[in-house]
């Protein structure tokens, strides 16, 4: 077991109670970035460069963009009833 | 003949994209008979495999990459008798939820035709698959599809939050078998089933392997609904739209215990053959609580649709039983009931869903004595409920008279005493709503619960009450309980599942044919009758079926006052039960963890 | 120390369940199912590992080299897709309960329980 | 049941359930002393039966391409689910979008530098996709990875700042039919093997060298099903929620 992976382990092992941890979904979002880039790491250490291709592209471009864009939605749904609400 | 194996998949993966594709701008025809038709070209695929396979059962190897000296690389379709046979059922129960939707709603731009297809050719790939890994690969394209057909209408609540609970559930389900996945692959090296049997052979069975026999069936049974991991049936089932809940009560929630058998007779029975008992002990268990629990939520229901949720995990739990007996009665027993069970549950939501069609709501008090306007599906109904019962000498019946065989051969004779009560409850309380709807018998006021708002909320959605029922809506749920009522009378029938069975459970079968292309034969068995103490429990399950239906439609019974101490007693029960099914994913999670747990605990301590 | 990718895969399964129970909110309920998942693939990446051994890329390595397992890299794969397809088709869902209910607390999302 | 009574039930199932992965884990081989005779005979044999030089890649579309199959089908059916749940959504919001109006554009904080950035990107992110689709068999990467960078071209333009622009180079329909044609050509070049081989899902073409780039028989063609199917897959769902976020927001565009 080299030094790298062991590093890299404890990171996404830190990292994944992170995300768990952190209850606003937004910076939540952002933690599961850091782990996405610590679990591609340790895909690397283990010699699964296919894997870690794949894990940087889905945590990198794929999700972000899905969690960001259904977060904003959800804030957006929330504005608008204040609004209706407060004209009521 | 053996080259069709890859077809029944390969049939909705064209034409499901096809539909997906071309659907939204092609005309409703199309969609509907390019998704009916190519069901049933599926289907019929499937009986052709299930005949010639019937003898000799054989492996396909898909990719040409075959077993050479026992060790597999590619994947295995391996096809018997029993996997072909239960896609050939499955595929049918398609083909009738496609034809009956025909008249029942307005499919969206063909994605319900190609979700429902692409939902078809996961669970055919599930029966036949012989590797493990391309097994759980079925189970989540099943799944992916079927989340999506429960939140079919969005534009109600109830749907959402079933399709979440459902989702998120049976994906952790997933994450489970994954782990147990990689178990044994660390443990043998292989990932075809046969494989995996052959190389625990021989070893003691060690926690690895324990853990990762009750993660998967953990995994499997989470689908099949087993209490405490059924939490999100009913929520799914009472609101997913008709034709999906015909396939997920009728075959989808039955596959997780096929797994479950195959599994286990595959690459369990080997390492735990000398803890037979215990596994019989353990999993017995679970099936009667599922089967107790199940029934009694489902007697306290008044969303008719909920209600026959309930009613599937209280059967799930008989089969459950019926393959922990762990003999070829016992899982023929099993076999049997599933197919009486799920052309019956079929038709039951069919009709539910004429109700639903015609007055916009699936209350059992709001729809009180206005079943009148549709007499025939009454009957329809009530045939329904007393198959639910096993009323002899019908397909239900046969299933029911092995288990009860199965469980006096295992010394389990009170087992009988819950098959007896689970029969008579479930179809009791599909009676006591036929009574009530369509001859206005017993109150037309039920206590004012949430569920009934719930129920009632589809009116606003709907586009209101109708004035006709399309003759198609009356006319499959008809065909499936006459298939109900003469598949188990087919002479030869019974007794040829009965040899299959005795094929199925013995463990070196299995491997013979798929690694080394062996011929085996079926065993000839001693013919088996139903004797006369089987009728006796029939009449007592289907007399107890009309009490507990006739104790519901009785004013003062349907509405307990707690007069006594035991009444008390009995409310907080019913509360408590009530609570549990809080909706809550959080609590379905927890529970479904203390599971999972509790029956990976179990299973270390006495099958060491 | 050899237990450490096995005792991480353990961790991350379980702590990602407590997310999940303890969520007030369900796109962190989503996102921690992410975390659950992500479990399998440590666990399966983990038993295919060789030390010393490279990856299975047979291009520029002389044919004795060792190399690590590759089948478990092609289930980790399929893993990854599923977890990003999952995922969407989830967070579909909980846009249109947020829709449909006003909000994205599970506690708030009762319809046919009593 | 109470938050308490919820999280006290887990904490006592979840210890347990953490205890049982320990105990069965512990029954592993050591981390490092991998011995799995599938994978050791996978990695020997590859290279001189099927020509790939990526061993990841040969089993992916070749050995255990039965597997992918389902894998596509999975995100096939989900993405099927994403636009069936959307769809309701997405009509009564283009709806209210209309009566103000859709500008061109509307992206929050998308600075000028972001946009210019993004569309310098645009060519070098799909030359990358495309790279990844057409080396599976030879490096790591394929259909998959590189369908997922393709589908982000598209997505940059939006980034950009270009809506509508996004909208014509990627209209919906299209997307939607890459998605299934996708899907479907996957499913159609296993058909190949059975018409022209006997077997379903065998390769029928020649393997061509090692190292080549039309080497290994179908994977290349596979690949590319599913990059096609992959970079639908995502644009659509991507557009899915994304159309959403623009075009209903209170007081005109998202993030003006």
């Amino acid at each position: 077991m080299t030094v790298l992976q062991i590093i890299g382990l404890v990171f996404v092992a830190v990292g994944g109670g992170a995300v768990v941890f952190v209850s606003e979904p937004l910076r939540q979002t952002i933690v599961l970035g850091f782990y996405g880039i610590a679990l591609t790491f340790v895909f690397f250490t283990f010699q699964a460069p296919d894997v870690a291709l794949s894990e940087i592209v889905v945590t990198g471009i794929g999700l972000p963009l899905i969690i960001l864009a259904a977060l904003r939605k959800i804030r957006q749904h929330e504005e608008l009833r204040r609004q209706r609400e407060g004209k009521e | 003949m053996t080259h069709l194996s890859a077809l029944p998949v390969l049939v909705p993966f064209l034409a499901g994209p096809l539909l997906v594709a071309v659907g939204h701008s092609a005309p409703r025809w199309f969609n509907d008979s390019v998704g009916a038709l190519s069901a049933l070209a599926a289907t019929t695929i499937c009986v052709l495999l299930a005949v010639h396979a019937a003898p000799h059962p054989f492996p396909y190897w898909v990719g040409g990459w075959r077993a050479t000296h026992g060790m597999t690389i590619g994947i295995s379709l391996s096809i018997d008798a029993t996997g072909a046979g239960l896609a050939a059922f499955s595929g049918l129960l398609v083909t009738a939820a496609l034809t009956y939707s025909l008249r029942y709603f307005e499919a969206v731009e063909g994605l319900f035709h190609g979700l429902m297809l692409l939902f078809m050719a996961g669970m055919m790939g599930f029966c036949l698959t012989g590797d493990l890994f391309n097994l759980v690969v079925f189970f989540e394209v099943m799944s992916a599809a079927a989340y999506a057909l429960t939140a079919y209408n969005i534009e109600e609540r109830a749907p959402i939050q079933g399709a979440i609970n459902f989702a998120i559930t049976n994906s952790i389900a997933g994450y489970a078998m994954f782990l147990a996945v990689a178990l044994l692959y660390a443990r043998t090296g292989a990932l075809n089933m046969a494989q995996i049997g052959a190389a625990l052979d021989g070893r003691h069975a060690d926690p690895l392997v324990i853990v990762a026999m009750t993660l998967l069936f953990v995994g499997f049974l989470t689908k099949a609904a087993a209490v405490p991991m059924h939490f999100w049936l009913a929520d799914a089932h009472a609101v997913a739209p008709v034709p999906v809940c015909v396939l997920f009560s009728g075959v989808m929630v039955e596959l997780g215990v096929y797994a479950v058998a195959r599994l286990y007779w595959v690459m369990f029975a080997g390492p735990l053959g000398p803890h037979a008992d215990a596994v019989r002990a353990v999993f017995a268990g679970l099936g009667v609580i599922t089967a107790l629990l199940g029934a009694t939520m489902c007697y306290l229901q008044r969303h008719i649709k909920r209600l026959l949720a309930f009613s599937t995990i209280a059967h799930v739990g008989l089969f459950i039983t019926g393959v922990a007996l762990l003999s070829e009665k016992g899982l023929a027993g099993a076999a049997v009931y599933v197919i009486g069970h799920g052309l019956t549950k079929a038709a039951l939501f069919m009709c539910a869903g004429v109700l639903l069609h015609r007055f916009a709501t699936i209350d059992e008090y709001d729809l009180h004595n206005r079943g009148r306007e549709v007499p025939i599906v009454g009957v329809l109904m009530a045939v329904g409920a007393l198959l639910l019962a096993a009323i002899p000498p019908f397909t239900t019946f046969m299933g029911k008279s092995l288990l009860e065989e199965g469980a006096s051969g295992a010394g389990y004779n009170w087992l009988i005493v819950i098959y007896i009560a689970v029969s008579a409850v479930t179809g009791g309380a599909v009676l006591r709503a036929t009574g009530r709807v369509f001859l206005g018998w017993g109150e037309s006021e039920g206590p004012e619960t949430p569920q009934h708002q719930a129920a009632q909320e589809d009116v606003d959605e709907e586009r209101g009450p109708r004035e006709h029922t399309p003759v198609l809506m009356v006319l499959v749920p008809a065909v499936l309980l006459v298939g109900a009522l003469v598949l188990g009378l087919i002479p030869g029938a019974v007794p040829g599942m009965e040899r299959y069975a005795a094929q199925f459970i013995v463990h070196a079968n299995y491997r013979a044919w798929v690694l080394h292309g062996a011929h085996v034969s079926l065993p000839v068995l001693p013919a088996s009758h139903i004797s006369g103490s089987d009728y006796g429990y029939g009449a007592i399950a289907t007399v107890g079926a009309l009490l507990v239906a006739g104790l519901g439609l009785t004013p003062s019974w349907s509405a307990p006052q707690p007069r006594s101490a035991l009444g008390q007693r009995l409310r907080a029960v019913v509360v408590g039960l009530r609570t549990l099914h809080s909706g809550h994913i959080g609590d379905y999670i927890a529970w479904w963890s203390a599971g999972a747990s509790a029956i990976a605990g179990i299973c270390l301590i006495t099958l060491r | 120390m050899s237990f450490l990718p096995y005792g991480v895969a353990a961790w991350l399964f379980v702590i990602g369940l407590w997310g999940v129970v303890s969520s007030r909110n369900l796109v962190r309920t989503v996102l921690c199912l992410t975390i659950v998942q992500s479990s399998t693939y440590l666990l399966l990446l983990g038993i295919g590992y060789r030390t010393g051994a490279t990856a299975p890329i047979v291009a520029d390595v002389p044919a004795t080299s060792k190399l690590v397992d590759p089948v478990v890299q092609v289930l980790v794969l399929t893993d990854v897709v599923i977890e990003a397809t999952v995922t969407a088709l989830l967070l579909a869902l909980v846009v249109q309960a947020h829709k449909r209910f006003g909000s994205v607390d599970p506690a708030d999302l009762r319809q046919l329980q009593d | 049941m109470s938050r308490p009574v919820r999280l006290g039930l887990f904490v006592v199932s979840g210890c347990g359930l953490a205890t049982v992965l320990v105990l069965a884990f512990i029954g592993l081989p050591d981390f490092g002393s991998a011995h799995e005779l599938y994978g050791a005979v996978v990695d020997y044999t590859e290279n001189g039966l099927r020509h790939a030089t990526d061993v990841v890649t040969a089993l992916n579309f070749d050995i255990r391409a039965f597997d992918t199959l389902g894998e596509e089908f999975i995100l096939f059916a989900s993405v099927s689910g994403v636009v069936l749940l959307l769809r309701q959504l997405r009509g009564e919001d283009e709806d209210a979008g209309q009566q103000k109006g859709i500008q061109e554009h509307a992206f929050a904080g998308a600075s000028d530098g972001l946009r210019l950035a993004s569309l310098v990107l645009i060519p070098v992110i799909m030359a990358f996709g495309a790279y990844l689709v057409f080396h599976g068999q030879l490096t790591p990467g394929g259909g998959f990875q590189g369908g997922i960078v393709l589908a982000a071209g598209p997505v940059a333009i939006l980034i950009a700042g270009r809506y509508l622009a996004m909208k014509a180079v990627a209209p919906k329909r299209l997307v939607e039919s890459a998605d299934a044609i996708g899907a479907a050509a996957y499913a159609l070049i296993g058909l190949g093997g059975l018409i022209f081989v006997g077997v379903y899902l065998k390769n029928p073409m020649p393997l061509g060298t090692p190292g080549h780039l039309l080497s290994a028989g179908m994977m290349p063609l596979n690949s590319v099903a599913v990059g096609l199917e992959v970079a639908g897959a995502f644009l659509v769902t991507w557009s899915e929620f994304l159309d959403q976020t623009l075009i209903n927001s209170p007081g005109g565009g998202a993030g003006e």
